[in-house]
């Protein structure tokens, strides 16, 4: 089977941010990632199209999306002083979901770089 | 009060003669920084890479990195910022006494040599990690570094720059400082952004139990925070966004699987140096990305009443001057 | 502490009757405030119990009314900017109380039999605190960013204090009873620090000027360097100042002398940082 | 759609002045001649202005974020907005945060911002930025004047292709124009140096010199045929007896269009600071006698600010002048800009001899459509304090007033005592709105004829101008009423303005090496992609 290459694709497991990478996948996995380092091709190597998790967990038990985000949503604005953190591993434009969530929330908002 | 002077790594590599890596193992934790942006590259201005420029190692022990150096320095652990501060009275011609000296495990005519290479750079560039940033002093011990740059610009050009990890950390500190002015550690109890690290950060906020939900993305305290923290996360309802079920995961009311960042969701990312640069996922995720879910969890949050009481106007906490 | 007896109607008590579960930011907790307020009045103003506004009817029962005395009972340590900036009159806690207590104060004096969070005293101007348990970091320091801590006034921690005591400090007085941590005086530009039981590390360091005087022997940073043992003059005049408050310091030559050693040469800086050799003081 | 009746209408581009006008603004949120429907804004006793259009303003990108993460201590005390159901919150000050910015520029009727200077590189995270300033319309310019790539071409002769390397770097940017910072200077302070004399060759270069820069861009910008022409800020900010560089750079423009920024940092005479003083009455005449140049004041009002600029040197400067905070933040290949929190001071003879330089150029270029309003935002001051220099232009007793603050000796250094000019409503109308809109071609802006953008600030007509300006009645934005009484209604997303300047096709093949040999982001991610501009404008230009 021929493999997709996609070129100057970006590596953003560390803060190098590396975004000469070639990456050669079968839209399930990745197979090769040219110009990573070892950690940056563990990264991309390691994840996959695959669904290895269920879609939620609500109190541990398996749960539809739509479930999830609605308890979610009750659990967070029921808070007095709710947290929002991490984003670390995410999208900048996750991230200003997140900002907007605890501007939204009257909540407290804090990354890893305060640890 | 010193400041903050950095520049973006394509200065770095193309003019930078003396570099200086503090408290950082870069050739294991970040592989490439060395060939892609530091030492390895040749440059207009340093045509033979490698010959043209000068590398110090400072940390605690012998790391893979050592290799790659022409110095290393191995400071004793715990005395960062006082050789630092050394530093900073040495460039000033300042004396500093034997014994004092040998405090920081290093001798005088090593630093003396130091500060006469800083001094005759023509470019000099300091990256710091987190033996520096995490260690006893902590945010003082950046600021130790940040300041000595700074200062170091009276005899010749100098900067600066962390060595941030954990992939996008960067990009978050961005969009938070433009959107709230402030980097981190906020609150908006009262409406509107408030800032100080120690009473809003989340280390602190979980150890003394001050929130009452969390919200956990791109990122498993589960794993890496401090026990009583953890304890504190299981007492309250927390909600966690991650690709894997996570350690944080399990101890959660709610986990939903989202789309890995660059691997199955597009976006941006930010470099440790703040230039945001693309995102080009290659494979399609089952999942919803973080940025879908958290954008449906706020607007199931906007349908819900909004928690300031109708015309009411919360007191805000100025500076008093 | 003597608070004023003579005032002509009795204080505001506050006992509180339901622990906040989240922090509690209750800044019109001050003098400035009560003083002109009646019982209902008080048992309505608004606090913050995480982003909720509720009366402090909520979380405390309230007695009295009109005063500039407020007396307030229970663990606190949660409750933050009790007499935040107020100006006169006083404030007894008989409990532990939270973070940035007395902040901005202007005048007046508080006391607390317990312990007290982070911030007591950031940024003040003038008046008198004295804790009678331990408190946490940045004990009169500034806030980040700002350029000046405390301006004026005396703090007194009979117990032990944490990070950054006095960072930035321009004027006034910080006595810590017990050991202080890290960071004692940091980038300190002027006034005193008395340390009765010491410092852990990195007390004074890039201090500019200022005193900081240790009765026990102090890790000192490397940038200090030595200057002269003597007993200075100025020790009387600062021991008469701290007496009423029963400290006591050793200024007979008989007792032994301080060792001044001046720093931070890394700034460079022209602080002055006191050690005792000699016999234990008596406090 | 929106009838505005029985306001005295202030519109100088089409020589309205204070004439009872019926503005109609139809469903598109453009001006018609005639609506029907829609609210009636009953204008009595009002005067009525196209909204404010600020020529020269930092209020995005790496910089002035930078400037935010370094003031906390100015955020605590300084004006929030509250969160309310729909609206982010925000905090003002010197660094305001960008939904805060929307909020208090559409809170003094200013519709339309020019955030004067972009790296390439950090394009992307400006649009970001600007994206999220809601209300107002947004253009931005891209730096250029210390590109190395564009330089290298110049230093080689190679003329042609450097213009095809700015219309490059115009439209990777997405930006709307060129702004040339201290010429050659930036890339001399990579090394700690800078350059100050115009006809001297660039460190690091042997034919190019601050002086052929200006020259060749000038000529770029009109044979691009940019909207706006070169966005010029000199050699030498700041320095006592800049005049002469300032004269010397206007003299290399070679009678082409330009327009000079914050010109008062620019028009300083003496040798030092003692004997620093204004000279302002010199570069006036220069203007007064060259119609094709614009400026903007750069005004300074005495307060806290925090400077930033990508002119490094001066910023070090500073830094030992004040001993207070200093960050400086070098861009590969093409700037690198400094922050200083800065306090000028009534009684300091410098900012004193600043504070009266402003006010000058305003007063003595006689034709407002020349000069327009602007503090250079922070650096001079902060953009929402704008109410308080139209006060200072449109009376002169106040002026007299403030200048019996200031040290006596400062008389003998500036020529404002002697300046008695008021502006009328209608110079304002200009200087604030119609002027720096035709200045940066934005044709359907600053402008209340039919067809134009339905941005409209209607004032209580009152004799106190600081309140006046300060708090209009109503703000209408693209015919939506988004201020009414001080109360934020509506917070539209504002548009961004691009301007897409022809190229050859070969330029990418020919800039791919040369970029990869100084930069470290791959080529092909360098541009910024059109899909993230939201509300995206573009003005095609064509190169004869």
């Amino acid at each position: 089977m021929t493999l997709q290459i996609i070129d100057n694709a970006t590596c953003t497991f560390c803060g190098c941010v590396c975004d000469d990478i070639q990456l050669h996948h079968d839209e399930v996995r990745i197979h090769k990632a040219n110009k990573a380092c070892v950690l940056g091709t563990a990264w991309f190597l390691n994840h996959t199209a695959e669904q290895k998790y269920p879609a939620a967990l609500v109190d541990g038990r398996e749960a539809s999306l739509d479930e999830a985000i609605e308890v979610a949503a009750t659990l967070l604005h029921e808070a007095d002083m709710p947290l929002v953190y991490g984003m670390s591993n995410t999208t900048c434009e996750a991230q200003k979901e997140c900002v907007a969530m605890a501007d939204l929330l009257g909540g407290l908002l804090d990354s890893h770089t305060s640890l | 009060m010193g400041g903050k002077v950095t520049c973006t790594l394509g200065e770095v590599k193309q003019r930078a003669d003396f570099i200086i890596y503090w408290g950082g193992n870069p050739a294991e934790c970040h592989p490439r920084h060395f060939t892609k942006y530091t030492i390895m590259q040749k440059s207009k201005f340093l045509p033979r890479g490698r010959k043209d420029r000068t590398m110090v190692l400072v940390d605690i022990r012998e790391t893979k990195s050592v290799k790659a150096a022409d110095i290393f320095l191995q400071v004793r652990p715990g005395r960062d910022f006082e050789l630092i501060t050394i530093l900073r009275a040495m460039i000033k011609d300042q004396h500093v006494a034997d014994e004092q000296l040998a405090e920081t495990g290093l001798a005088r005519d090593v630093l003396e040599d130091l500060v006469a290479r800083m001094k005759s750079a023509k470019f000099g560039c300091m990256f710091f990690g987190m033996g520096l940033s995490m260690t006893r002093g902590k945010h003082m011990n950046s600021a130790a570094l940040l300041t000595l740059a700074a200062e170091m610009n009276a005899f010749t050009k100098f900067v600066a720059m962390p060595m941030r990890g954990h992939g996008n950390v960067t990009g978050a500190d961005v969009i938070m400082r433009w959107q709230t002015g402030y980097p981190f550690g906020i609150t908006f109890n009262r409406g509107y952004p408030r800032y100080n690290p120690g009473e809003f950060s989340t280390v602190d906020v979980l150890v003394r139990g001050d929130c009452d939900a969390a919200f956990i993305i791109g990122a498993d305290p589960g794993a890496t925070m401090p026990q009583p923290a953890i304890d504190h996360l299981k007492r309250i309802p927390t909600i966690v966004l991650d690709p894997h079920v996570t350690h944080t995961s399990r101890l959660a009311r709610v986990h939903i699987t989202t789309a890995p960042q660059g691997i199955a969701a597009p976006g941006t990312a930010y470099r440790m140096d703040e230039l945001p640069l693309p995102l080009k996922p290659a494979l399609k995720s089952p999942y919803p990305t973080d940025e879908e879910v958290v954008r449906r969890i706020n607007a199931a949050i906007a349908d819900k009443p909004f928690w300031l009481p109708e015309g009411s106007q919360p007191q805000m906490l100025t500076a008093q001057v | 502490m003597n608070i004023a007896a003579a005032t002509e109607s009795p204080p505001v008590t506050f006992r509180l009757r339901r622990p906040p579960t989240v922090p509690l930011e209750a800044e019109t907790l001050t003098p400035d405030v009560i003083e002109r307020l009646s019982n209902a009045e008080i048992r309505s103003l608004i606090v913050y119990h995480g982003k909720r506004q509720l009366p402090l009817s909520e979380f405390f029962d309230v007695e009295g009314e009109r005063s500039d005395r407020l007396e307030l009972h229970g663990d606190l340590n949660k409750v933050r900017w009790i007499g935040r900036a107020m100006s006169h009159g006083s404030i007894t806690v008989h409990g532990r109380v939270g973070m940035h207590l007395g902040a901005y104060m202007r005048g007046g004096e508080i006391e607390v039999h317990g312990d007290a969070g982070d911030w007591v005293g950031a940024e003040m101007k003038h008046g008198f605190i004295r804790v009678r348990g331990n408190a946490g970091g940045q004990v009169g320091a500034a806030y980040r960013g700002s350029l000046a801590g405390m301006k004026n006034g005396l703090i007194i921690i009979d117990g032990t204090a944490g990070l950054e005591v006095g960072m930035r400090m321009r004027r006034g007085t910080i006595v810590i009873g017990g050991r202080a941590k890290d960071f004692v005086g940091l980038q300190m530009k002027g006034g005193t620090i008395v340390l009765l039981e010491g410092a852990e590390i990195r007390a004074g360091a890039w201090m500019n000027r200022g005193t900081i005087i240790s009765l026990q022997p102090i890790q000192l940073m490397p940038t200090f360097a030595f200057a002269a043992a003597y007993n200075p003059m100025f020790m009387h005049i600062l021991s008469r100042h701290l007496q009423p408050h029963g400290i006591a310091l050793p200024c007979a030559a008989s007792e032994g002398s301080f060792q001044l050693f001046s720093g931070d040469l890394a700034v460079p800086g022209k602080g002055e940082l006191f050690v005792w050799e000699g016999q234990s003081p008596a406090i | 759609m929106l009838r505005i009746v029985n306001g005295k209408v202030y519109d100088p581009a089409n020589g309205i002045d204070g004439q009872v006008r019926e503005i109609c603004i139809d469903e598109s949120g453009r001006i018609a001649q005639n609506v029907t429907g829609g609210r009636t804004i009953d204008a009595t006793g009002m005067i009525v202005f196209p909204g404010g259009v600020d020529v020269h303003t930092h209020v995005a990108g790496g910089a002035i974020n930078f400037a935010r993460a370094m003031t906390p201590e100015d955020h605590r005390r300084t004006q929030a907005f509250i969160r309310t159901k729909t609206r982010r919150s925000g905090l003002g000050g010197m660094a305001p945060t960008t939904f805060a910015t929307g909020y208090l520029y559409a809170g003094m009727g200013w519709t339309t911002v020019n955030e004067a200077a972009v790296p390439v590189l950090s394009a992307r995270h400006t649009h970001e930025e600007l994206t999220d300033i809601p209300i107002v319309d947004k253009a931005s310019l891209t730096l250029m004047a210390n590109n190395e790539i564009v330089l290298d071409l110049l230093e080689n002769g190679e003329y042609e292709r450097a213009k095809h390397a700015v219309a490059w770097y115009v439209w990777a940017a997405k930006s709307y124009g060129i702004k040339a910072v201290n010429p050659g200077g930036v890339a001399a302070w990579k090394w700690g140096h800078d350059a100050k004399q115009l006809t001297s060759p660039i460190a690091g270069y042997n034919n190019i010199t601050p002086g052929t820069i200006v020259t060749q861009l000038a000529r770029i910008c009109e044979e691009l045929n940019l909207p706006h022409p070169i966005h010029l800020h000199c050699n030498n900010l700041g320095a006592p007896g800049n005049i002469a560089t300032t004269i010397d750079t206007l003299k290399h423009l070679e009678g082409r269009r330009a327009h000079i920024a914050h010109s008062q940092y620019h028009a300083y005479g003496g040798d030092g600071w003692e004997s620093m003083c204004s000279r302002t009455s010199e570069l006036a005449d220069y203007f007064n006698s060259h119609p094709q140049l614009t400026t903007d004041a750069g005004a300074v009002l005495f307060g806290d600010t925090v400077t930033i600029t990508a002119d490094g040197p001066w910023q070090h400067l500073l830094y030992k002048l004040t001993g207070r905070k200093w960050g400086n933040l070098d861009v590969e290949n093409e700037t690198g800009c400094g922050i200083v929190p800065y306090t000028y001071r009534p009684s300091n003879l410098v900012n004193a001899v600043q504070w009266a330089a402003g006010l000058e150029l305003l007063l003595l270029i006689k034709d407002p459509w020349q000069v327009f309003l602007s503090t250079d935002h922070p650096n001079g001051g902060c953009f929402w304090r704008y109410p308080e220099i139209i006060k200072l232009l449109m009376c002169a007793d106040f002026r007299r007033e403030c200048l019996t603050q200031l040290p006596a000796r400062i008389k003998k250094h500036i020529t404002l005592p002697e300046i008695d000019r008021e502006y009328t409503l209608y110079e304002v109308a200009t200087a604030m709105s119609a002027g720096p809109a035709r200045a940066l071609g934005l044709t359907r802006k600053g402008n209340l004829g039919v067809g134009c953008d339905g941005d409209v600030v209607i004032y209580h007509d009152t004799d106190d101008v600081e309140q006046m300006f300060g708090h209009p009645r109503y703000v209408i934005k693209g015919g939506e009423i988004v201020i009414e009484e001080g109360e934020i209604r509506e917070t539209p997303e504002g548009r961004e303005f691009l301007a897409r300047p022809s190229y050859d096709p070969a330029t990418d093949e020919f800039m791919k090496p040369l970029f990869e040999e100084c930069y470290t982001m791959s080529f092909e991610n360098y541009p910024v992609e059109l899909e993230r501009i939201e509300r995206a404008e573009i003005m095609e230009c064509s190169s004869e």
